[in-house]
């Protein structure tokens, strides 16, 4: 086994990263004041606002997650260089579990299937009704936020146990947690997304929607990782971690998660439209008609169609101050994901589109952020002692 | 008359082979489904001993609708005797019909006006009447029908050719073809009879001009052949 | 470049077994990989291997002819399935083709480098698997002479393909999927025809590979815009293979049959696909590399890294096979809810049974390191998943259609002999194909093992 | 090494490569040419018939009307082939002796049928109704070309699906009034040959063909050319 | 001087990092019709040489939008021009149906501009070439590195070219005949 890494390199996050982190606090309580004002005034809206800021920040803890443990089952220089950003937003769970008690608050103006009323008159399935059950509902959301929280803490954890020398080598602990924990955040992320986002209008279903969820994810996280780590990258010690061929890896990922929701979203749409079931089109008829559709046709332009062809070209995907722009644009093209798949189903008629649907976004993502330094800064940037941190050090560190 | 299949055709099995042996090269070889097994009319059929698909009725059945009770319509015969009456009102529109069906069956041995020179006569048939004669011109409307129906002399019958009520057409149009070669002027209306007298006769239609005339109501002649 | 050969050093020191076995050299890569080729003795076990997979691949030949002689009728496809074996073999085989497409080109744009020791009789395994595949939906028309009226081409009857129907685009997927793959199989071969040509010494040998080869001779240049292409096709390659399985569970999706109208399928498809192709490259790979000697070249890791794979897929076939019916469930749909109640309860409860414990339970043994490096564990495991990934295609086929929705045309599909022979006479053709191929051209990509070495790698500055 | 290959070879490989692509091409187009050919069709290949009857002697020359002997096309699917009898309604009296005619003759005398070779022979999956086309003012020769000058019968059209399509996708390209159907040298109208319909002259087929689609009540092409018009 | 024709000069090597070197000395000597021949692609040999810029992707791009425009419009022509057929009450220029056949067609005709293309811009098929005369020649699909500097190029000269390569630390130089 070899000895740490002899270097007198800091990989301590740099001083931005403080700065960072404070001026993200003051824009969270500064939009955490206007959403306070939005929920005493319009709180119908406020909480319909409040269900897609969470479900966007919670695709970036999520897809950070899910990437750490997929980067353990892989292996190979892409994860060992995002790794710590990913812990890092692994660990904001806590706060989303936080986040998630508004929701639970609010379920009544959120959920028609939360009025019994209501449900006899939309005529709801009976199974429906079985599984859109208040209690069973809280019950299952403590079930995912348990099963993710597992592997969020001691992923992050073990990690953190290793920057401590002696060199210890936990690859197997990692892959042991990190394969089953694939599998249940899998599974417990597909009945989330049916749970939070598809009950909206329970007579819809569509077996592929987890996926496109685990996709969107998967992107989002990505994203946020490589949007972190440019920042990151001005400075050291990131700017010597961070190599031309990392980004282009992070580019042709980028590539490939876009790749599946177009895949996913576009067979999703192919076998409704074909099937024209009434059940199943409707969905599609709310979204696809009114100012809506000019919703899915700018998720398909600037979603698929431009992305997929700019991140064909090596150079841009090479080249930082490109590449974060896309990022950051990626990560805004899932907010509007989530807002086409979400606001329809409150407003089918006519488009609409709030305030709230921008404030309360940025209010936890303040928080969220924060939390992200905080959590970035109490660690090295890398972790040194992991064995196979080495290949991404470069001859120079040995 | 029967109808035999000149393409390939042979038992389906062997034609099956040959189809995945010729398959691109012989694409206008006929397949199942163009001959199917079924009889469509006057198909040949190695069912029956006459080979023939299309059966003959059976003495004594009555195809729907062809029941025939009003023996006037269908004899022309009243007590064995021909009547002299037309079974049906004889409007323009039965006298236009009776023109149109003369020409095509009775004009070519009796000529469109009936003179009895037609273009099979000319051709050695034997010559008919002239329906301007007295004894035609007095014979009762169910003397023709009885003709037509039956045959008279050398004339084959034509009941299989022309329908029941296509035959009182045809008498109808030739009893006006009886009054127009012997009509007086005084009968026609004077503004017509100015015209008429004005314009020289129209020519009649050649037969053997390889256009059998338009039975329309332009009355026009039929257009020349342009080579 | 660094980097990868870095992590890959790593990992072995870590105790995963290298891609290659040390101590060989460019000659020895080159010499080892053409003598298979031009100097080793026909043996006896490949004549016995070519001879048995021959007498399958004529039965083949006899029922197809059979076939074209008396009509579908002799299969035992009828109303209301009348889609047996034909589809679910076709299903089956195409999948199989998968995994070769993946690794030839996924795993190259991935930059995964033990994909080349297996990339070549892989991309092969997928021509002769779509070859089996393309065979069925032909043979299954009732007049399969007819099959070009598939195409687009002004005929005569004025008539063109209905491209709103799934079952065109399969024409066009699957036709596209194989055109592609010779290609892609075809380019990789040309380095390593010119290689046999160099090599050969009998006239005509040498006649036939410098032909093929075209006169490669290894320029840069050429080398260059090579690599180009080469990655290019590999770009090309990946989006298609997806597209190949899906436009393949379009065939069943975009009818509103219960059982098929789910959106899950594409990626439910793919997944099953590479499940089962990979479990197809395992049942190739351990028999060749031991009765060639090529465990130098392929190791346990590729061996292992194959059965990882086949673990993740078969994990999101598990995935769909509990989506279906919880979303069925939700729905309320009383169809949807019957027919996976069918499948459970209805008189093919015992396909069912088997197909979870084939797909889903059996497989998960491979959870254990020790048994993911056990060749022989492998191989049983990979036999497994093969038969039960033909049991998926004929649950979801024959399943979803022999209860229709009205009970008077409720039926139960009977195969005969004939689906039988025709089924085990493409594995016989698969077979012979394979081992035809095994003789005549390199089954390993020669220039590519080359590239893996380290003296591959420029040692200067660009 | 020595070299394999001769220095022409480079030459020959390139040229065979592009001699392939035409090749096929080629092939393709001959195959393409040969499915609409007479070799696939049998246009205007007479088929050999128990007797030579002509169209041309009894139509051109004597001025028989179509309907003289097929009787039925005005009101049924079929057009009718006459049985014997109608033949004889002549042929008892003229060329009483010509051996031609020998097995009408024979017919006649034992009641056996002719059989005739069919000429326009349409699938059996293709529904087709003589009546709706007389009535709609598609005349004969529209379909059977010229069969007053036919001294022995053949099909004048392919008879293949495009040459139907083509008719029932631009219906007015070949109408005519209804009292035209049976004139064998009718023409379509023109300045100096104007057409009457309705008591109106058309001096144009596109006006005419418009005017008649409207007066006899034509189907959309839409309906027309759907699939089960014809394969029902 | 020889009274053969001369094709180029042969220098052997026995690694890609001696062969990149020559090369990077070749060019930099005023050489420019020279090629380096190698048993596997050898990073930024063609570079090192003056290789000008690579085409395929061009080549690959208009196959592909010929592909794709080609594919679309072929349906659209077919199904809602030539012979609209009213199939499940869906639009007669059904586009979400068409974009399957329009991405296999786009991807077949770039796939085919790829490896033709690749051809046509190697000048392949050469079966025959001068440098298969050379004896050694047939190592460079085995394990060694070739550089060969053409007769063709302007400032060829055979004896001081081949000192030339001499002195670049190969295995040999040889004189391959036209």
């Amino acid at each position: 086994m070899s000895t740490a890494p002899r270097t007198n390199i800091d990989f301590a996050a740099p001083p931005i990263a403080a700065t960072i982190q404070r001026r993200s606090l003051w824009v969270g309580i500064i939009f955490g004041i206007a959403t306070i004002i939005g929920f005493i005034f319009t709180p119908a809206q406020a909480i319909r606002s409040y269900l897609l800021g969470y479900m966007w920040w919670l695709e970036m803890t999520l897809g950070c997650l899910a990437l750490l443990m997929t980067q353990f089952l892989t292996g190979g220089s892409w994860g060992m260089v995002l790794r710590r950003f990913f812990e890092a937003g692994s660990r904001c769970l806590w706060l989303m579990a936080v986040l998630f008690l508004p929701i639970i608050i609010g379920m009544r103006s959120l959920y028609f299937w939360t009025d019994s009323a209501a449900v006899a008159k939309e005529g709801l399935q009976h199974q429906a009704q079985m599984y859109l059950s208040g209690p069973f509902f809280v019950m299952r959301a403590v079930i995912y936020f348990v099963g993710w929280g597992v592997a969020a803490y001691f992923l992050t954890r073990w990690s953190g146990l290793q920057d401590q020398p002696p060199d210890r080598d936990f690859s197997s602990r990692f892959r042991a947690l990190s394969g089953p924990g694939v599998v249940v955040y899998f599974f417990t992320m597909t009945f989330a997304s049916v749970d939070w986002v598809m009950s909206l209008q329970p007579h819809w279903v569509s077996t592929i929607y987890g996926m496109i969820f685990v996709a969107g994810q998967g992107l989002a996280g990505l994203c946020l990782a490589t949007v972190m780590a440019i920042v990151m990258a001005k400075y050291e010690p990131m700017r010597r971690i961070l190599k031309p061929s990392n980004l282009n890896d992070y580019g042709n990922l980028m590539l490939t998660f876009i790749m599946l929701w177009g895949w996913f979203t576009f067979s999703q749409w192919l076998i409704d439209w074909a099937g024209n079931e009434p059940d199943e089109i409707s969905w599609y008829l709310a979204r696809l008609h009114h100012g809506w559709r000019y919703v899915g046709f700018v998720l398909l332009m600037f979603y698929f169609c431009v992305p997929f062809l700019l991140l064909l070209s090596k150079n841009l995907k090479r080249d930082p101050r490109s590449l974060i722009w896309l990022a950051v644009w990626m990560l805004v093209m899932r907010w509007t994901d989530l807002f086409w798949q979400i606001e329809p189903a409150f407003n089918r008629d006519a488009f609409h589109i709030s305030w709230l649907d921008f404030v309360i976004p940025i209010a936890m993502g303040g928080f969220w952020v924060w939390l992200f330094y905080y959590n970035l800064r109490a660690r090295p940037l890398v972790p040194l002692h992991d064995p196979r941190a080495r290949a991404i050090l470069g001859p120079d560190i040995d | 008359m029967e109808f035999r299949r000149c393409r390939i055709k042979g038992r389906h099995r062997l034609r099956s082979a040959a189809g995945l042996l010729l398959a691109l090269g012989l694409a206008g070889c006929r397949l199942d489904m163009h001959d199917q097994p079924r009889f469509k009319p006057l198909r040949m059929s190695d069912f029956y001993a006459d080979l023939r698909s299309s059966r003959p009725l059976e003495p004594g059945t009555i195809a729907r609708g062809e029941l025939r009770s009003d023996s006037y319509f269908y004899t022309g015969m009243v007590n064995g005797n021909p009547g002299d009456e037309m079974p049906f009102p004889a409007t323009k529109e039965v006298l236009e019909r009776g023109r149109e069906r003369f020409n095509i069956y009775c004009a070519p041995c009796h000529s469109r006006t009936g003179d009895g020179n037609g273009m099979i006569v000319q051709r050695g048939y034997r010559r008919p009447p002239s329906y301007h004669i007295d004894r035609l011109r007095n014979a009762p409307l169910g003397h023709f029908f009885d003709v037509i129906t039956n045959g008279f002399g050398a004339m084959p019958d034509y009941a299989e050719q022309v329908p029941a009520r296509d035959r009182w057409a045809i008498i109808a149009y030739i009893r006006a073809l009886q009054l127009s070669q012997q009509a007086p002027l005084s009968i026609v209306p004077p503004a017509e009879r100015d015209r008429m007298l004005s314009q020289p006769p129209p020519v009649p239609a050649t037969p053997g001009s390889g256009a059998t005339t338009p039975s329309g109501t332009t009355g026009q002649a039929p257009p020349e052949v342009k080579k | 470049m660094e980097q990868k050969d870095r992590v890959e050093e790593i990992s072995v020191r870590h105790g995963r077994p290298p891609v290659m076995a040390p101590g060989h050299t460019f000659a020895t890569i080159t010499d080892k990989i053409s003598s298979i080729v031009l100097t080793r003795p026909v043996s006896l076990g490949w004549m016995l291997g070519v001879g048995f997979a021959s007498l399958w691949a004529f039965i083949l030949l006899f029922a197809v002819s059979y076939l074209f002689y008396q009509g579908v009728g002799i299969w035992g496809v009828n109303i209301p399935v009348a889609w047996g074996f034909a589809i679910v073999n076709f299903v089956w085989w195409v999948g199989i083709g998968h995994a070769g497409t993946l690794i030839s080109a996924i795993l190259l744009l991935l930059r995964q480098s033990w994909r080349n020791s297996i990339n070549r009789f892989a991309e092969a395994m997928t021509l002769f698997a779509v070859a089996c595949a393309g065979m069925f939906p032909v043979l299954h028309l009732g007049r399969p002479w007819l099959a070009y009226w598939l195409f687009p081409y002004p005929n005569t009857m004025n008539v063109w393909p209905q491209f709103r129907s799934p079952l065109v685009w399969d024409v066009f997927a699957v036709s596209t999927y194989f055109t592609v793959s010779l290609l892609f199989w075809y380019q990789g071969l040309i380095p390593d025809l010119a290689t046999l040509r160099d090599r050969a010494v009998n006239r005509h040998t040498r006649t036939i590979y410098g032909f093929l080869a075209m006169g490669w001779r290894g320029s840069a240049r050429h080398w260059k815009r090579y690599h180009t292409a080469y990655l290019i096709l590999a770009g090309l390659a990946t989006p298609l293979v997806l597209s190949v399985h899906t436009v393949v569970s379009y065939d069943f999706t975009i009818a509103v049959v219960p059982g098929w109208h789910s959106t899950i399928f594409p990626p439910f498809f793919v997944a099953g696909a590479i499940y089962s192709g990979f479990a197809m490259v395992l049942i190739l790979a351990i028999p060749i590399r031991y009765f060639y000697g090529l465990e130098d070249f392929v190791t346990m890791r590729h061996l292992e890294n194959s059965g990882m794979i086949m673990l993740a897929t078969g994990l999101i076939v598990a995935y769909g096979y509990i989506m279906e019916p919880f979303m069925a469930w939700l729905s309320g749909n009383k169809y949807d809810m019957y027919q996976f109640w069918d499948r459970a309860h209805g008189p093919y409860w015992w396909v069912f049974l088997s197909l979870i414990t084939m797909n889903v339970v059996i497989p998960q043994v491979l959870w254990i390191p020790k048994v993911r490096r056990n060749p022989a564990w492998l191989f049983l495991i990979s036999l497994d998943v093969l038969i039960g990934m033909w049991i998926e295609r004929f649950v979801i086929v024959v399943i979803s259609l022999h209860r229709d929705f009205l009970t008077s045309s409720w039926g139960m599909y009977y195969p005969t002999r004939w689906d039988w022979f025709t089924l085990l006479g493409t594995v016989g053709f698969f077979f012979m194909c394979m081992l035809l191929f095994l003789r005549v051209l390199p089954m390993i990509s020669i220039f590519e093992l080359r590239e893996l070495l380290p003296e591959a790698e420029v040692k200067v500055e660009p | 090494m020595a070299q394999i290959f001769h220095r022409s070879t480079n030459t020959i490989s390139r040229f065979t490569i592009f001699g392939a692509l035409v090749v096929t091409a080629l092939g393709l187009w001959t195959a393409l040419q040969l499915e609409r050919s007479p070799y696939t069709t049998f246009a205007g290949v007479a088929r050999p018939q128990p007797v030579p009857f002509s169209h041309a002697h009894h139509v051109g020359g004597l001025g028989l009307d179509c309907r003289y002997c097929h009787t039925s096309v005005e009101n049924s699917g079929f057009a009718g082939i006459p049985p014997t009898k109608t033949c004889m309604n002549c042929h008892s009296q003229i060329w009483t002796n010509a051996p031609m005619l020998e097995p009408v003759r024979q017919s006649f005398q034992t009641g056996q049928s002719l059989v005739w070779s069919r000429v326009n022979d349409l699938p059996d999956f293709v529904y087709f109704d003589h009546s709706i086309h007389i009535n709609k003012g598609v005349g004969c020769d529209t379909c059977h070309g010229p069969v007053d000058r036919m001294p022995l019968m053949y099909n004048y059209a392919s008879l293949q699906m495009e040459w139907c399509l083509d008719c029932h996708r631009r219906p007015e390209k070949y109408l005519r009034p209804r009292q035209q159907v049976f004139n064998m040298r009718y023409q379509q109208p023109d300045e100096f040959h104007p057409v009457e319909f309705n008591g109106q002259k058309y001096t144009g087929q596109d006006e005419l063909g418009r005017a008649l689609v409207k007066a006899y009540h034509l189907r959309t092409v839409q309906d027309i050319t759907s699939c089960n018009t014809c394969h029902r | 001087m020889s009274l053969v024709p001369v094709y180029g000069l042969l220098a052997e090597f026995d690694n890609p990092t001696d062969l990149l070197l020559a090369a990077r000395r070749a060019h930099e000597e005023g050489y420019r019709k020279m090629d380096g021949y190698s048993p596997f692609p050898v990073e930024g040999l063609a570079e090192a040489m003056g290789f000008e810029r690579d085409r395929m992707p061009l080549v690959v791009l208009i196959g592909g939008l010929l592909g794709c425009v080609g594919g679309y419009l072929m349906q659209w022509w077919i199904s809602a021009v030539s012979y609209p057929i009213n199939s499940g009450g869906k639009p007669y220029n059904s586009w979400p149906a068409f974009l399957v056949v329009t991405f296999e067609v786009t991807i077949l005709c770039a796939a085919l501009s790829a490896l033709f293309g690749m051809l046509g811009l190697n000048g392949l098929p050469m079966p025959y070439h001068p440098l298969f005369h050379s004896a050694r020649f047939e190592f460079a699909t085995r394990d060694r590195f070739f550089l060969c500097i053409e007769a063709s190029d302007p400032r060829f000269e055979l004896t001081q070219t081949r000192r030339f390569l001499e002195g670049l630390g190969g295995h040999g130089v040889s004189e391959v005949p036209y």
